[in-house]
């Protein structure tokens, strides 16, 4: 990378500029893209040092069960000598899911880097629809405060696991009515933003950016919205139905007059795997709409820092096209053995086994395209190599799980959380954190800190597998997910130590998050400056400033090709960005 | 975002100044949750009878007068020494080796069963009542565990001394057989679950845990029902011990002698009366006083032809001398009488002045811990499962001995045929013919389950 | 400290017995009046069993406050006062007689006759059901507790043998509105007032005793008004000197209309 | 540096085969962190697929993870001067499509058998020359928090009046056919035996079936695996699998202390006995 290219923006006309903004309009109710996916980011990242903390309480519980917990135990459970109740343990749980999911994973990737990248990408000014994205932002708040808010309430929480399956989470306490009012306000916030993604995408490209011109991102993130716009009120509407069985005694989830505590909770006259039908419905195109994003930005990366074209541009489109299609057709094997018609199974597993062609297909893609390339280790590639090599676990692990013969034993087990967390942990945070790495500097003009970042990888990296890999183990073993203490089974009483062990781990996979914390925040005033293209990138959004002005481009950006031009044989240097004209 | 303006604007001194601050702020967290959080718990107490002291309040004292609080200070104490602690317990066998109270209880089971949880140790030396037992019973014993408000029933209070499902008349206490099964058995309908899977030492540890802290609660309630008798004085007056008056001056002997006498004489009270005589007896030997069932009439349930005449006997005592259909109503559903309450919320709740159609006059009640009263229902004679066990012998003793602490009466004016008869017809209820006439069953057969 | 008291109990276990009055016998009698306006006395709510329940096809006045004309309260107990380091009484040999006799608590017409009953422990106490519906008794005191099914026209024999400081109740859990109230003692020295608001304690031991009165709207009646007496605060005591030969009559004791619950 | 990487990658799948293979076979520290022994037939089935996936897992993950290995120790950006420029091989893609799906599809129809024997054909008698469905043996009731097995009484019907119920204990015999019936009482539950590979969630308001063949005496725990509430953890039961002829032995005594004393001098007490007894 010793050769510099011509700025391209010396060739183009000005743009006219956007006016300059007053506080409140630029970082508080901002419409501009950049200023929306911000708040998007440092609101997940609050939130997910809070998931991070229910994490750590989750796994100190199954280390030392009972033992006194620190911080929560002597706070709030004085009169029980720390110890914390089995409704709190389901609580930490719940809201560890909760929370990463809903308030973690698909708001940084769909909200921040969505709305960040999409424009800057595609070479638009801003979102079609600006004021439509502030709301989706503060749609998020009102979802914030019912979480909070759900802390206060008896049982410190919702205590009936994210899946909240009835009939538990009908008898469930009056926080889970603030839980499901905090995910309708973070379905409405989704679909807004998907709306606008996918209106962005169509409508507002640049001149010369056809739709196989566009980044791996950019297709990633049509196709979560995409995902997002059709599945998500199907979760919006079981919500409510879920809120109407509790508060208006409709009954779409009870079969009977359910009697517990020996009086009637609730009415009849519907069936509890209906939810189960509907949530996963939504809930299985959530597991994409959780990766997909990440895996266009690593396909990014991956092609920049080998300094070589995206091997299968084409194929890898396709594929994603393929996983978001199956991905409404495979919810039925998270219900193997709901008690769904044992023929219907079938169809599940043939579905969920196709659904592994289109994401092995990515990885070979992916090996693919670091394959011959000239590889630069910075700390967004290692993570990014990550994101593939811990993607390859968890996408195996989840072939074990689809043969129904075999998710007998392992169902509901630690198997199914450590692939979960391999796919989620593993791939999608690496994949963020990647991001994160990569973009900074065009998010605020400086760069990270290098040592670091390396530092952060390979302590997340090792500790991560320490801690999500031993849980395979457990599971095949059959140790049975949210138990707050399995010890008192027999069968699981020797698995301690490796509990043990596995929390050692994940305490020091959440110290490593530490070093982030530092470098992110230190870097904003002690980073080197950053200039445009500090990474010799390809794609539209280096060509802008760093970070990019209201209105983003100085000048109206034209595509002549495609992302990935790297190392291009009859070019001095080895990069040649989308909106350098043709000699 | 105070950070990122700084950044756009090249203000780096505001920035440095903001995220200064903002570390400061992070610190100064940390440190707080350190020191909140690191400090080991406080070690977990007695709740006092707050409930059974506003009653006597109530029933003793002018309104809107209180006990001193010395009284409860001092009934804790006296507890406290008598009992131990809950990580610590202890109990006061008064004779020594010789004391009947050890009958009753082991001090090692108790040790087995009390302190904090160590479920994280394979071979256990402690802590079974918190781990199995204290969400629903509490740490006291007094039926209000974290679960209990939801519950339905209430979990138990022990401290009134009660029990339902026993193999011993009215007042009398459970033998430890009775204690074992239903630890073992569970109680099916409520959500006392069965504790089977437990060796059977760590069983025996709990039922000598739940002894103490019945003995300890009824050892309670007495100290507190004698609060009004005491006008002021303590409970226990350990002046009356001191060699030298107030002023410092000696006390001469015949004083003295008196003195010690008086103090001994409050000291047999509140130990001796109250425990070694009253409360300790019950609980030896209840085996003694285990009613016996007698031998069942031949044809007992039995399908043949010849025996329906037993089910014959059995509905008509039903409908009639037996007077089952008062409470269990006409089709055995439960609904006959649906207003009454159990002997732990009678406790309170028939206090003077406490209407249970006014909750305002009992909101100090709840205040003081007492659960939201909740009529007790008859049993649903339509589900095939009885509470207090479903062997013919079970539910012939309920019938014969009623079940203490609820509506549920005696009968001692029938005859062991009669019973045996009743016993049939009971067990036969939930699976009647439908079409049999006098008895529809309703479509709903879980309205009351 | 604790030791030291317990090895003092284990050393002094059981010390007082029955003593023996030489100096006679004396009795003790009154009359209690309500002064004031009474509460406006309710109807019971006959809700179950109209046929038998329902004899004179009018619904029964609640009987837990009876006050006459002139205010005169009945079913208000007498009773003796002790503390549990203070001697037991001397038992008249009338008693030991009477106490061959039962008690009997009837059940007519959905009601608890006589409204309120005092029993010695050792006593029988005789459940009776005159009606043609069946009753439960079920009688709950601070340490007794029996409950027994009376099937119609049946009675049931049964004793205590733990004597009460306070009165306890009895009820019927089939027919909630049927209450009674009961007394158990070991030493015969109670007594009920009449309808005319009278009581009598009869052959007293000489010497000096403490009574006090209760009653079930009131408690312990601690606003009541005994002439030359002071009523204590906490359990409406008096202390009265019971001569040989002689009847004390305290004359007519007046209790403010106010100290009566409404419930 | 790079060669460092590429170690540190290449130990994922090293220590990742490694670990599987000791916890496999038992070696220390893994030894026990496996699936736990087997006691029933159909478990043998479940265990081979198990194996198989695993093999197949361990080959592809093994395989990708020495190419990512390899790729950072080959093309170090200080070794290169240049990356190749490609961007797709045909064939190559066309490869490794076919054959993943082959493996898949494969995969997909070797269990199926599996699946249909142990979770839809239901184990059949045949009763008055017609071949019917067994009838379940148990009617386990789930609820919070604990299990209810109501033994079918001597009339060999669940249900009915001669039931007997346990709580928490369930007997069962060793080389038949066992069917149980599973229901709850309140919320989902889920009935789940480690060692006899079965597992099935209870739904109110529908009856499940399941059924297996121990293939040795043993004592094993149920657990739940569907959040059921704070008691979660707690709903834990116990199976004792015995020979047949202890089972009956148990079932016995079971229905004789069902049956009250008797007057011994009534003539008919024998009869009625007998009639109890299976």
């Amino acid at each position: 990378m010793v050769n510099k290219v011509q700025h391209p923006e010396l060739n183009h006309p000005k743009r006219t500029g956007h006016p300059v903004l007053r506080f409140l309009s630029t970082y508080v109710f901002a419409t501009d893209h950049k200023i929306i996916g911000l708040q998007f980011l440092f609101s997940s990242l609050f939130w997910f040092a809070v998931g991070g903390m229910l994490a750590m309480a989750i796994r100190w519980q199954l280390a030392f069960p009972w033992s006194d917990m620190p911080i929560f135990g002597p706070t709030l459970f004085a009169s029980e000598g720390g110890q914390i109740p089995g409704t709190f343990y389901n609580m930490l749980f719940t809201m560890h899911a909760t929370i990463m999911i809903f308030f973690v994973i698909i708001p940084i990737l769909s909200g921040a880097f969505g709305n960040y990248l999409i424009p800057l990408m595609i070479g638009a000014e801003d979102m079609a629809f600006p004021r439509l994205n502030m709301f989706s932002y503060w749609f998020m708040w009102p979802a914030f405060a019912c979480m909070i808010l759900s802390f206060t309430l008896p049982g410190f929480g919702p205590t009936s696991g994210w899946t909240a399956y009835p009939t538990l989470s009908l008898i469930a306490g009056d926080a889970q009515n603030l839980w499901i009012l905090g995910l309708i306000f973070v379905g409405i916030s989704s679909m807004m933003g998907s709306i606008n993604y996918m209106t962005t995408i169509l409508q507002m490209r640049a001149p010369g950016m056809h739709m196989f011109r566009m980044p791996m991102t950019v297709w990633a993130m049509f196709i979560t919205a995409i995902l997002q716009a059709f599945a998500l009120p199907v979760l919006t509407a079981a919500l409510f139905m879920q809120l109407s069985d509790r508060l208006l005694a409709t009954g779409f989830f009870a079969p009977e007059s359910i009697v517990v505590n020996n009086s009637i909770t609730i009415s009849g006259g519907g069936e509890p795997l209906l939810w189960q039908h509907l949530f996963w419905f939504y809930s299985h195109p959530a597991v994409y709409i959780m990766i997909l994003p990440a895996m266009g930005m690593v396909s990014d990366i991956l092609s920049c820092f080998a300094r070589k074209p995206l091997f299968g541009y084409r194929p890898m489109i396709y594929s994603l096209i393929a996983i978001a299609g199956l991905g409404f057709v495979v919810w039925g094997h998270h219900m193997f053995v709901s008690g769904m018609n044992r023929i219907l199974a079938i169809s599940f597993m043939v579905s969920t086994m196709l659904i592994a062609l289109p994401s092995g297909i990515k990885v070979f893609n992916w090996l693919g395209t670091l394959w011959g390339g000239r590889l630069f280790l910075t700390t967004p590639m290692l993570f990014s190599i990550g994101f593939v090599s811990m993607f390859i676990i968890g996408g195996l692990s989840g072939i074990v799980m689809a043969a129904p013969p075999v998710d007998i034993q392992i169902h509901d087990t630690y198997f199914i959380v450590a692939h979960f967390h391999y796919v989620l942990f593993g791939a999608s945070v690496l994949g963020v954190m990647g991001a994160i790495y990569y973009w900074y500097p065009k998010m605020f003009g400086r760069k990270m800190n290098e040592t670091m970042g390396k530092l952060h990888f390979i302590l997340t990296f090792i500790f991560l597998n320490g801690t999500f890999f031993p849980m395979h183990f457990l599971g095949a073993r059959g140790f049975p997910r949210r138990y707050a203490d399995a010890y008192r089974f027999e069968e699981f009483q020797d698995l301690l130590p490796l509990n043990q062990f596995i929390t050692l781990c994940a305490f020091l996979m959440g110290a490593a998050q530490l070093v982030f914390l530092i470098n992110f925040f230190g870097s904003l005033i002690w980073g080197p400056k950053a200039d445009r293209n500090p990474w010799h990138a390809n794609t539209l959004e280096w060509s802008a400033p760093s970070p990019p002005p209201h209105g983003n481009f100085d000048f109206q950006p034209t595509v002549y090709r495609g992302p990935y031009e790297y190392s291009h044989p009859e070019r001095s240097v080895d990069y040649w960005p989308q909106t350098e004209p043709p000699p | 975002m105070e950070i990122l303006r700084g950044i756009k604007t090249g203000k780096l001194k505001t920035v440095r100044h903001v995220l200064l601050q903002f570390i400061c702020l992070l610190g100064l967290i940390v440190i707080l949750i350190i020191m909140t959080g690191c400090n080991p718990s406080p070690e977990p107490q007695f709740r006092f009878n707050r409930v059974a002291l506003l009653k006597q309040e109530k029933n003793d004292l002018a309104e809107g007068e209180r006990f001193s609080n010395a009284y409860q200070s001092e009934i804790g104490d006296i507890l406290t020494a008598l009992y131990g602690t809950p990580n610590e317990p202890r109990f006061p066998f008064l004779l020594g080796e010789e004391d009947p109270a050890h009958d009753v209880l082991s001090l090692n089971n108790l040790q087995l069963a009390a302190g904090p949880v160590a479920a994280d140790r394979l071979e256990k030396t402690a802590g079974l009542y918190r781990e199995h037992c204290s969400h629903c019973h509490g740490i006291t014993g007094d039926g209000a565990g974290g679960t209990a408000a939801s519950l339905e029933p209430y979990p138990r209070d022990f401290r009134l001394g009660k029990f339902k499902f026993k193999s011993t008349p009215l007042r009398r206490m459970p033998t430890n057989d009775d204690l074992t099964r239903i630890l073992k058995n569970g109680i099916p309908g409520t959500a006392m679950p069965s504790f089977r899977t437990l060796p059977d030492n760590e069983i025996a540890a709990l039922v000598d845990y739940v002894k103490y802290l019945t003995i300890r609660g009824q050892h309670e309630r007495r100290l507190i029902a004698e609060l009004s008798n005491l006008d002021n004085a303590p409970i226990l007056d350990f002046k009356l011990l001191a060699d030298a008056d107030e002023e410092g001056q000696p006390i001469d002997e015949e004083m003295k002698a008196e003195n010690t006498e008086t103090f001994e004489a409050q000291l047999y009270t509140v130990v001796g009366e109250y425990l070694a005589e009253d409360i300790i007896p019950r609980w030896v030997d209840p085996d003694d006083e285990i009613s016996e069932v007698n031998n069942a009439p031949a044809g007992f349930q039995s399908k043949h032809p010849a025996h329906s005449a037993l089910l014959q006997t059995g509905k008509d005592l039903f409908y009639g001398k037996a007077n089952c259909v008062q409470c269990h109503g006409e089709t055995g559903l439960g609904d006959g009488q649906t207003a009454n309450y159990d002997d732990w919320t009678n406790d309170w709740l028939k206090t003077i002045g406490v209407d249970v159609n006014q909750p305002a006059t009992y909101q100090d009640f709840m205040m003081a811990g007492a659960l939201h009263p909740r009529p007790i229902r008859p049993r649903n004679l339509r589900t095939p499962i009885f509470r207090g066990g479903n062997l013919p012998s079970d539910v012939y003793r309920r019938i014969a001995n009623g079940i203490e602490g609820t509506p549920m009466p005696s009968s001692p004016t029938l005859t062991t045929d009669e019973i045996w008869a009743l016993v049939s017809y009971v067990k036969s209820l939930p699976f009647e013919d439908q079409g049999s006439p006098e008895n529809e069953l309703p479509v709903n057969d879980r309205i009351v389950d | 400290m604790q030791k030291s008291f317990l090895f003092a109990v284990v050393s002094l276990c059981f010390i007082s017995s029955p003593l023996l009055s030489d100096d006679g016998w004396g009795s003790l009698k009154g009359n209690i009046v309500v002064e004031g306006a009474v509460p406006a006395i309710s109807k019971e709510k006959i809700d179950k069993d109209q046929a038998s329940c329902l004899s004179d096809k009018e619904a029964p006045n609640d009987d837990n406050l009876l006050v006459g004309a002139g205010g005169e309260l009945k079913d208000a107990f007498i009773m003796m006062y002790r503390k549990g380091s203070d001697p037991i009484p001397a038992i008249h040999p009338s008693y030991e007689e009477a106490k061959k006799k039962p008690v009997v608590l009837d059940n007519q017409d959905c009601r608890f006759v006589p409204h309120a009953v005092f029993v010695q422990t050792g006593q029988t106490l005789e459940l009776r059901n005159s009606d043609d519906v069946g009753h439960n008794c079920h009688i709950i005191t601070f340490n007794n507790e029996e409950n027994v099914n009376l099937a119609k026209k049946d009675s049931v024999n049964i004793t205590f043998s733990d004597a009460d400081k306070t009165p306890g109740n009895v009820v019927c859990d089939i027919h909630k509105w049927m209450d009674a109230i009961i007394l158990v003692r070991d030493e015969p020295y109670a007594a009920i007032t009449k309808a005319d608001g009278t009581f009598e304690i009869k052959n007293i031991p000489a010497g000096t005793w403490k009574f006090q009165f209760w009653h079930k709207k009131t408690g312990f009646m601690k606003k009541l008004d005994v002439p030359n007496y002071k009523v204590g605060k906490i359990k409406a005591d008096i202390e009265v000197t019971i001569k040989d030969g002689e009847t004390l009559d305290l004359g007519k004791l007046t209790l403010p209309a106010t100290s009566i619950k409404k419930k | 540096m790079n060669r460092f990487w590429s170690i540190l990658f290449c130990l994922v799948p090293i220590l990742g085969t490694a670990t599987f293979v000791m916890a496999a076979w038992g070696l220390p520290p893994f030894q026990g962190a496996w699936l736990p022994k087997n006691y029933s037939v159909a478990g043998e089935t479940i265990d081979h697929l198990f194996y198989l996936l695993n093999w197949i897992s361990a080959v592809i993950f093994i395989g990708t993870g020495a190419v990512i290995g390899w790729v950072l120790w080959k093309y170090d950006h200080r070794r290169r001067d240049q990356a190749s420029y490609f961007s797709h091989n045909t064939q190559l893609e066309i490869v490794w499509t076919i054959i993943p799906a082959i493996i898949l599809i494969f995969i997909a129809f070797y269990q199926m058998n599996s699946w249909a024997e142990t979770k839809m054909i239901r184990p059949t008698i045949s009763q008055n020359g017609q071949t019917i469905n067994k009838p379940p043996m148990v009617l386990v009731m789930a609820k919070r928090f604990g299990w209810e097995f109501h033994y079918a009484g001597p009339d060999g019907l669940i249900e009915t009046q001669d039931d007997d119920y346990i709580e928490n204990e369930l007997v069962l015999p060793v080389g038949t056919d066992v069917v149980l019936q599973l229901e709850t009482r309140d919320v989902i539950h889920s009935f789940f035996v480690p060692q006899l590979r079965v597992k099935q969630d209870i739904v109110p308001g529908m009856k499940q079936f399941i059924w297996f063949r121990g293939t040795d005496i043993a004592e094993m725990d149920i657990a739940c695996t569907e959040l059921c509430g704070w008691g979660h953890y707690t709903m834990k039961g116990r199976l004792r699998l015995v020979s047949q002829k202890d089972y009956n032995l148990w079932l016995t005594e079971r229905r004789a202390m069902q049956t009250p004393a008797m007057d011994p001098d009534d003539p008919e007490t024998p009869q009625v006995l007998e009639e109890r007894l299976p």
